[in-house]
């Protein structure tokens, strides 16, 4: 009963957060929302028992992505917010396709049997996470940090004052 | 003798050749060479005659090398000799001969003499090749290459507007005849399997050919005859023809090419024979031919023109002699013919020469001043009208009582013309060399022609007056020129005594009547012409048959431009450039078109093409979040295709 | 290296030499043209004398594999089908190339596509290999494209891509065909030779489709009615040499291909596209007449006449029989003379008095006997005058048809009328009658345009007059075709 | 973690790039062109380990990856591109010598990606790489700060690449859900079981979505044309070969050989995919007046043609994209070559630069015509036998005929631009007739490309037998 | 909690993520969608791993990978939405309207 609670009250955050991001005329809002949102999916992630990922999920995307995109916000003025629409004029085609998505999916997901649970309690994962990355996923992490750096790279060529 | 005939027309056509390429050293600028040539010819021609009456050669003669092969048909190179091939080449020989003699007076100081000469001799020999050839895909070769001389010869004078206009028209008149002879040909091919005309002769007489398909190919031939030979209704090129010089008149268009038509009726006689229909059509036409052409002569003011309407009318009674089945009446009337015609038309060409201009109201009493001219050409009239003992007599009441044989009314229109014959040529004879002279500078600037002109008429006077004689004595001309199962040939008969009687005293009387309205009643004439002018409208006007072929072309041109602008505006425009239209319509409605487009518009199939790629472009708007829509349409789609999947 | 492939590569080393000559030493480029293309012509020559009259069977033949992958080969030789052609084309490349030493823009490039044309030209006749022919087939396009487009009149631009994308599509079409045969051939081959023997047998609709595709290609160069329209344009914008090649040689690739390839592969749907291919002939023999007669422009109205002409071939190939083939062979390559000769003087004409208005002239042939002359012997031929080289391949294929299509031939022959008069009507416009002051000015023919174009009349007199030059070359050929096609 | 050593050559490749990034930080301005030729240099290392080590025949696996002939051909046809992008890029002017170190290694991180795209045999591994590709590539894009063009097209880039990426994870996601793997191999063996699971198919749906975009194959196709305008013209080139070409690859392993497009029953969607992708291209290719968005909407429509041989997917047809990947590496290349030398002479890139390019250079304008022909498909080039053989594998497979129809009225219709270019060149004339001198380096890209131009087109033989053998030990 | 329920919210919010992707203005909220969508995805990997496949840790992983991924792509985003904003003075998407047709 407490799970189900606590499920559809994460569902809730992230959805109504999802929306204030995409929906909310000022981007402040929307970055903050966002940031609720993530929370919302780690809160998910931890009644799910993934322990390993609800800690990345905190440190990486909260205090991470989301607080960069704070920090462009404020850069790159949010001036003009209350001002401008925000939703540009395709907003019904959009509403329309997003509609015909999420029917398709939903009939999607209606083949998974509605009764499945999960079988076993959850576990610790991060052993077992970390044994993987080591073994046959030892190459894709390392191609990530490559694409760390690259990305890296990218931002400090762009982020670069000007200078020349 | 015979083994060297083939040479005649080859050598004839060396002296073309050399007259064009070497002429300017040549003594007489190379007509010396074309004459030479033309007489050799005449002597061969003569000296196979005499053989052949003797019978000192075999007849049908026939010799050939193979040409090519097409598809395992052979078609050859040959000749054939009888005595049809004979009669026609004492003709073509002699008055070829003639009137290159009488040309080097005529054309005198031309400044395309030598090629005239050339022309002449070009034409000579084919004319030889149509005469001799043993294969009618040869005797077809030679027949276009004289039509093409008489094309050139008719617009020798091009700088003329009309002598140019006449060539064409002559030549493509005859050249819708030919169009017959063509598929004629295709049919004689396919019944027969080959080109040969002794093989043709052959089935014909076997019979071999189904009566049909021989009808269909005689007509079809027949129209080709029609063309060269000025009958109905394509005759009307041959007046006009008289814009080329006299003598090319007097070869050319009144001794040789006219009666090839009439020469090949008669070589393929053995086809025409087998089908009734086809004698009929030709018979019919002739008689229709022959009267109106005779008719037509009645009030024409130009010499010329009065003999090239006598021509046709003349041919017109060859062709009736044919159709009626008196073979060698209508050879026989050719080969007089064409002595007498041709003695008028260079007679003609002396008074032209003289005076300078064709049209008799502006001439008259000119027998005082050209007494050789004016002897001359009484006695080509006088055998042209068929008064006895003159050659016309021998030969045209021969086809009158070939006409009165098949039907009467074909000899009632054969009378009739027969009479108009004898009244035009009075009038012509009276109004050129009788009465008071009209145009007084012409006249006294006219003069007696040099030797070299009036030798020739006077020969040709002479074998105008007895050939018609001479050639019946001892059933020469019959024995050498006949077709087995055509009418005989019967002047000797009594029963046909009345015929030439009627027939003479017609021509006499209608002379006598045209000589003395012209020449002591001249008022009549005129008041005539006022009281009949519709009727004189139409004769003008020639039956209107110029305004009609005139329409044809017109029609023609119609036609060309219609199919021209469909092809242009329709098939390339909008067809296959396509939509260029509805894309400018399309760009018009677009305001946002750029004006590099339309420089890409003048294009191809493309057209369409464009417009449907300006609308893939409307796509590329440059906003982003429309590039996404469409990247979310797939994803959406491609959802519910998973789901429906 | 046979005889062949020699032939075909000497126009090539020449285009390459030209390419690497600067492009200031003109009289160089020309001479080096020159001789290449008279190399050419002299090793057709050769040809000519070695070719065996008595047989049917391909000749001269050299087989390399070239992309085994496809079982590709280069598979050249010839038969009594291409041989003549071969010839011709080595013979008017030879005289546009004289003719065209007059062209004083870009002569380097000039050359260098004339000579790569010619390459491409001489590969299509020469291949036996469909792959190979096709390759060539291309090859023709791009030098043409450009010797249209940059030597050309006022609308060359348009007429260039036009020409490109009309021809490309046909030929691209032709390539769908190509490979159809190919799979439907076992062991999967390109060999015209092997492939005619393979899909005689298909299936009636297969062939049906086959021969439609490879048609479009074929007609569009022919051109057959309603895909000529690119030819009038492409005519009168191309400079004197290249429309001389274009008439001359290119729209023969289109009846030769139809000849070598469909006819005899594919004789199921021949037969069954025979009603259609018989009314194409016509309405081009009589629908090229009519549009020429309206014609003003004296190019344009050679180029129609072209139209009318190749609709005579068209009505030789619709006989099936031999004699109907044997003309439309000889009609192909009288056609190239004779028309080609026919562009060569209208260039004349237009390089004196830069229009070529019919009625614009007047009384030329008191002033310009040579031209006048020349003119008359070759517009004499075109009209089918016996005795010149027109008339028998004309006949032929009038004889030929009459068998099996006699109402049609019978329309056709209306053709034959509307041609001399359109032709005769334009001699009386511009040569006779009294002569225009206007052109007084102007020179009778000089000696670089008579050693282009007098060849030409000479071989139009002497095939007039003795057919067997052409028709022992075609003959065991064409008899050998029409035995396989029936 | 097995046969690590099969990725020697990306692990080299990948460290070459981090050693220039670091070299760049040091070296003097003046001299950092020599960090293009160190790039160059590992490049054609890495490209002689290719072809020594394997030989397109040697095959191996590891747990993630694979090593088959096929993608050894394709990291043959990736490092060519990448010799040939640096090359172009030495006399490139908008790259600041300072950046130089970050532009060669990142070029050298996307190959990399690219080499590792092609012998990818599980998503996790395919997706990271893809990431590599497009990070890298979408700041090469943005590599001309000053330049808002650039800068637009690699917003433009991203954002097309991100929501595709966020597609694609999606799609993978559900696959895993499916499957309870990202292996390939396993999700092929079970390729049997989850025919009847859409949730199978939305995921191989939506991967389909992300190399769709990366091919640009319509409707994914949009942010091409705008980046490669935008883009610094050695990427553009380098995009539209290396890059397109990379996930072609991957594509045809995945939906031509691993779990074929039959199986999934979509392949009518991707015929008609195929379709449209052509058809767009050639038509909207028909207005450019800038030559490297015409080159672009070219690129997507040769890509459409590619596309047939997939829909195919017969033997035939997979040779027929693999011997069409190398025609068009070397063609396209060659034509940004001509392009770039043009525009570094002009200034421009609109059209109007060629206007009487013949008189100026009629070298380099015959060779642009046989770059343009060869994209067209005219014989002897090898283009034409490219397009010969997907043409081919269309008819031989009867079902797509049509297809082969529609290429053929493309080409038509390809021509009409393609000979628009040459129309300039040789047609028009130019105000300026000053020479258009070409560097040596651009010389040598566009040397070897028109010699394989001409080369491959009349002697294909080698490549085909090639192709065949990558074919037939494909997986 | 049935496994339906998670991936439910997921396809909603991947929808929501769409929505925002296709209709925000403004280029960072487009950026902040497409995190939206990643994480939908991120719900589903970890929804499969632990209803259906539990015991194994591959949907972990990947979340993990993913997670890397997407903060990557957005200092990259980011990044190039400073440089075109340093160009063209603006974060509205539909400025960025040179390149087009």
């Amino acid at each position: 009963m407490t799970e189900q609670i606590i499920f559809y009250l994460l569902a809730a955050v992230i959805t109504l957060a999802a929306l204030g991001v995409v929906l909310l005329p000022t981007l402040m809002h929307s970055a903050l929302c966002l940031g609720l949102c993530l929370a919302g999916v780690a809160g998910i992630f931890a009644s799910l028992g993934s322990d390993f990922i609800f800690a990345a999920q905190i440190l990486v995307y909260v205090g991470g992505i989301a607080v960069l995109i704070l920090f462009v916000v404020l850069l790159a003025g949010s001036a003009s917010g209350r001002i401008t629409r925000q939703i540009n004029a395709q907003w019904l085609p959009a509403l329309l396709l997003c509609g015909l998505f999420g029917w398709a999916f939903l009939k999607i997901v209606a083949h998974f049997s509605f009764g499945l649970a999960p079988q076993s309690a959850p576990e610790p994962t991060v052993r077992a996470l970390a044994g993987l990355m080591l073994g046959d996923y030892a190459v894709p992490f390392e191609l990530i940090s490559i694409v760390l750096l690259a990305s890296m790279t990218g931002a400090v060529l762009f982020g670069r004052r000007k200078a020349e | 003798m015979l083994e060297y005939v083939f040479i005649l027309p080859l050598l004839s056509f060396a002296a073309a050749g050399l007259i064009l390429a070497f002429g300017r050293w040549l003594p007489l600028k190379g007509a010396s060479a074309g004459i030479a040539v033309a007489a050799w010819g005449f002597s061969q021609a003569l000296l196979l005659f005499v053989k052949a009456i003797r019978g000192g050669i075999t007849l049908p003669y026939e010799v050939s090398i193979p040409w090519f092969s097409f598809g395992g048909s052979q078609a050859t190179l040959g000749v054939y000799v009888d005595g049809l091939t004979i009669a026609m080449l004492l003709v073509v020989t002699a008055v070829s001969l003639l009137v290159q003699i009488y040309s080097t007076g005529y054309m005198h100081g031309d400044p395309r003499f030598k090629r005239f000469y050339a022309y002449l001799s070009l034409f000579t020999a084919s004319m030889l090749g149509v005469t001799l050839t043993s294969s009618m895909m040869v005797f077809f070769m030679c027949w276009e290459l004289v039509g093409v001389c008489s094309y050139l010869l008719i617009g020798f004078w091009f700088e003329k507007q009309s002598a140019a206009y006449a060539g064409k028209k002559a030549f493509i008149t005859t050249k819708l005849g030919d169009l017959g002879f063509l598929i004629g040909l295709l049919c004689l091919f396919y019944a027969t399997g080959t080109f040969e005309i002794s093989k043709i002769l052959e089935l014909a007489h076997a019979g071999a050919i189904p009566a049909a398909v021989a009808g269909t190919a005689a007509i079809l031939l027949f129209l080709v005859a029609a063309g060269k030979s000025a009958q109905f209704p394509l005759f009307i090129w041959l007046p006009d023809a008289m814009e080329g010089p006299s003598p090319v008149s007097a070869l050319i268009h009144a001794a040789t090419m006219v009666a090839a038509g009439v020469y090949m009726v008669a070589r393929l006689y053995a086809v025409y024979a087998l089908s009734p229909a086809a004698m009929n059509v030709v018979a019919w036409t002739g008689a229709l031919t022959a009267f109106m052409a005779a008719s037509l002569a009645l009030t024409c003011f130009d010499l010329k023109r009065v003999l090239a309407f006598s021509t046709v009318s003349q041919l017109g009674y060859m062709m009736m002699a044919l159709g009626a089945g008196a073979f060698t009446a209508g050879m026989f009337h050719l080969t007089t013919h064409a002595y007498f015609k041709a003695l008028l038309f260079l007679a003609a060409g002396s008074v032209i020469h003289a005076v300078h201009t064709n049209d008799m109201r502006e001439m008259g009493g000119l027998r005082h001043k050209m007494p050789v001219t004016y002897i001359t050409f009484l006695l080509g009239t006088l055998a042209l009208t068929g008064i006895p003992p003159f050659a016309g007599f021998f030969s045209k009441d021969e086809v009158l009582a070939a006409a009165l044989a098949r039907n009467p009314y074909l000899f009632a229109v054969g009378a009739m013309a027969a009479a108009m014959t004898a009244f035009y040529m009075a009038r012509a004879l009276v109004m050129t060399f009788h009465g008071k002279p009209k145009d007084a500078q012409k006249y006294d600037h006219a003069h007696e022609s040099p030797a070299v002109m009036t030798g020739p008429l006077i020969l040709l006077a002479a074998v105008s007056v007895v050939s018609g004689w001479v050639l019946t004595r001892h059933e020469m001309f019959e024995k050498l020129v006949n077709f087995e199962g055509a009418l005989p040939f019967e002047l000797h008969h009594v029963s046909h005594g009345a015929v030439a009687v009627f027939s003479s005293i017609v021509a006499a009387l209608s002379m006598t009547v045209g000589a003395w309205l012209y020449k002591a009643r001249p008022e009549i004439p005129a008041l005539l012409r006022e009281k009949f002018s519709p009727v004189v409208e139409m004769l003008e006007k020639r039956y209107w048959l110029d305004a009609f072929f005139l329409k044809l072309v017109d029609i023609g041109d119609r036609l060309s431009a219609f199919m021209f602008s469909f092809d242009f505006n329709f098939l390339d425009q909008v067809v296959i450039d396509g939509w260029a239209w509805l894309t400018l319509k399309l760009s018009r409605l677009q305001g946002w078109l750029d004006d590099h487009v339309v420089d890409a518009a003048v294009d191809v199939t493309g057209a369409a093409t464009l417009s449907a790629g300006r609308v893939a472009r409307l796509a590329q708007t440059g906003l982003i979040q429309n590039y996404l829509l469409f990247v979310a349409i797939a994803v959406s789609i491609f959802a519910a295709i998973a789901f429906a999947g | 290296m046979s005889l062949l492939s020699l032939i075909v590569i000497t126009p090539l080393i020449g285009a390459l030499l030209i390419l690497a000559i600067p492009g200031t030493r003109i009289k160089l480029i020309q001479g080096v043209a020159l001789v290449f293309s008279a190399l050419c012509l002299v090793l057709s020559g050769q040809l000519y004398r070695v070719f065996d009259t008595t047989t049917a069977a391909m000749q001269l033949v050299q087989r390399v594999s070239w992309i085994p992958a496809f079982n590709i080969y280069y598979y050249v030789g010839v038969d009594g089908l291409s041989v003549a052609l071969v010839i011709l084309t080595a013979l008017l490349t030879v005289l546009a190339i004289i003719y065209s030493f007059n062209i004083t823009l870009r002569v380097k490039e000039f050359f260098f596509w004339f000579l790569l044309l010619e390459v491409g030209m001489l590969g299509v006749f020469v291949s036996l290999d469909f792959f190979l022919f096709y390759v060539f087939w291309e090859l023709t396009l791009v030098p043409m494209y450009f010797l249209i487009g940059v030597w050309g009149g006022p609308k060359k631009e348009y007429a260039a891509i036009k020409f490109f994308l009309y021809t490309l599509f046909g030929s691209l079409l032709m390539l769908l065909g190509i490979l159809a045969l190919y799979f439907n051939s076992t062991p999967h081959t390109f060999d015209m030779v092997e492939l005619i023997n393979q899909a005689r047998l298909l299936p009636l609709t297969m062939q049906i489709w086959i021969f439609l595709a490879l048609y479009v290609g074929f007609a569009i160069k022919i051109p057959a009615f309603p895909f000529h329209t690119w030819l009038p344009l492409a005519h009168v914008e191309a400079p004197t040499g290249v429309s001389v090649i274009l008439a001359g040689v290119l729209l023969k690739m289109g009846t030769y291909g139809i000849m070598r390839v469909s006819f005899p592969a594919l004789p199921l749907a021949t037969r069954w596209f025979m009603p259609f291919l018989i009314v194409i002939a016509v309405i081009n023999i009589v629908y090229g007449a009519f549009c020429a007669m309206a014609q003003k422009d004296l190019k344009k109205m050679v180029a129609y006449s072209s139209v009318n002409h190749m609709g005579y071939c068209l009505l030789g190939m619709t006989a099936m029989s031999a004699i109907g083939f044997n003309g439309a062979v000889l009609q192909m390559i009288t056609h190239g003379l004779i028309t080609g000769s026919l562009f060569f003087l209208v260039g004349v004409i237009y390089d004196r008095a830069h229009t070529r208005d019919i009625d614009a002239f007047g009384g030329l042939a008191a002033r310009f006997p040579i031209y006048a002359g020349l003119m008359i012997i070759q517009v004499m031929a075109s009209l089918g005058l016996p005795g010149l080289a027109g008339f028998v391949g004309e006949f032929l294929c009038f004889l030929g048809a009459f068998n099996s299509w006699p109402y049609y031939v019978g329309i056709a022959t209306i053709g034959i009328l509307v041609t001399a008069a359109f032709f005769l009507r334009m001699i009386e416009k511009v040569f006779l009658g009294p002569f225009n002051e206007k052109w007084a000015g102007l020179k009778d023919m000089d000696l670089r345009e008579l050693i282009a174009i007098v060849p030409l009349a000479v071989l139009t007199i002497v095939i007039g007059i003795w057919p067997r030059f052409c028709l022992d070359l075609i003959d065991p050929t064409i008899t050998y075709l029409v035995g396989i096609i029936k | 973690m097995t046969n690590l050593i099969l990725l020697n050559p990306e692990i080299i490749l990948a460290a070459a790039g981090l050693f220039i990034l670091l070299a760049g930080a040091f070296i003097e301005e003046a001299r950092a062109k020599l960090l293009f030729h160190l790039g160059t240099i590992s490049a054609l290392a890495v490209l002689g380990m290719i072809i020594a080590h394997a030989a397109f025949s040697a095959y191996g696996a590891g747990t993630m990856w694979i090593l088959d002939p096929g993608a050894q051909l394709f990291k043959f046809i990736i490092l060519t591109a990448t010799v040939f992008t640096l090359l172009l890029s030495v006399n490139y002017a908008a790259i600041q010598p300072r950046h130089i170190g970050t532009y060669t290694a990142l070029l050298l991180w996307a190959s990399c990606g690219m080499m590792l795209l092609s012998g990818a045999m599980d998503l996790i591994y395919l997706l990271i790489a893809l990431e590599l590709i497009s990070i890298s590539c979408f700041i090469l894009t943005g590599f001309e700060q000053k330049n808002p063009r650039s800068a637009e097209g690699a917003i433009k880039y991203f954002l097309m690449g991100g929501l595709s990426t966020a597609v694609t994870i999606y799609g993978i996601s559900l696959f895993y859900g499916a499957t309870g793997t990202t292996s390939l191999f396993s999700g092929a063996s079970a390729v049997g079981l989850h025919l009847n699971d859409p949730a199978y198919l939305m995921g191989m749906l939506f991967l389909l979505v992300g190399f769709g975009f990366k091919i640009s194959m319509v409707p994914f196709h949009f942010w091409a044309p705008d980046a490669y305008e935008g883009a610094p013209t050695p990427v553009t080139a380098y995009l539209s070969v290396a890059s397109k070409l990379a996930a072609l690859g991957a594509m045809m392993r995945i939906f031509a050989s691993v779990i074929p497009h039959q199986a999934l029953n979509i392949t009518l969607l991707i015929a008609g995919l195929a379709a449209l992708t052509m058809t767009l291209g050639n038509l909207t290719a028909l207005f450019q007046t800038n030559i490297k968005r015409l080159l672009a909407y070219s690129s997507i429509a040769q890509a459409g043609y590619m596309l047939i041989g997939l829909v195919v997917a017969d033997p035939i047809g997979r040779e027929s994209v693999f011997f069409y990947a190398l025609a068009y590496l070397v063609t396209n290349m060659g034509a940004f070559a001509v392009a770039m030398i043009v525009a570094g002479r002009t200034g421009s890139y609109e059209l109007e630069a060629y206007d009487g390019l013949a008189r100026r250079s009629l070298g380099l304008s015959i060779v642009m015509v046989m770059f343009l022909l060869s994209l067209a498909g005219i014989p002897p080039l090898v283009g034409f036998i490219a397009k010969f053989y997907v043409f081919a594998s269309a008819v031989n497979s009867h079902q797509f005929l049509w297809l082969a129809v529609l290429g053929v009225v493309n080409s038509v219709v390809s021509v009409y631009y393609y000979m628009n270019i040459a129309r300039r060149m040789f047609f028009l004339e130019s105000r300026d007739t000053s020479p258009v001198e070409t560097d040596i380096y651009t010389a040598c890209v566009i040397g070897i490309t028109s010699a394989a131009t001409l080369f491959m087109g009349l002697l294909p033989e080698t490549f085909m037998r090639l192709v065949k053998d990558c074919v037939s030990f494909h997986l | 909690m049935t496994l339906s329920h998670y991936l439910a919210l997921s396809g909603v919010l991947f929808a929501i993520g769409l929505f925002g992707v296709l209709t925000r203005r403004n280029v960072i909220g487009i950026l902040m969608s497409i995190e939206l969508m990643l994480n939908a995805a991120n719900i589903n990997f970890v929804a499969f791993n632990r209803f259906l496949y539990p015991g194994r840790y591959e949907g972990h992983l990947t979340v993990i990978f993913i997670i890397t991924l997407a903060a990557a792509e957005v200092v990259v985003g980011l990044a190039l939405v400073m440089a075109i904003y340093k160009n063209l003075k603006s974060v509205y998407v539909e400025d960025y309207n040179i390149l087009k047709g």
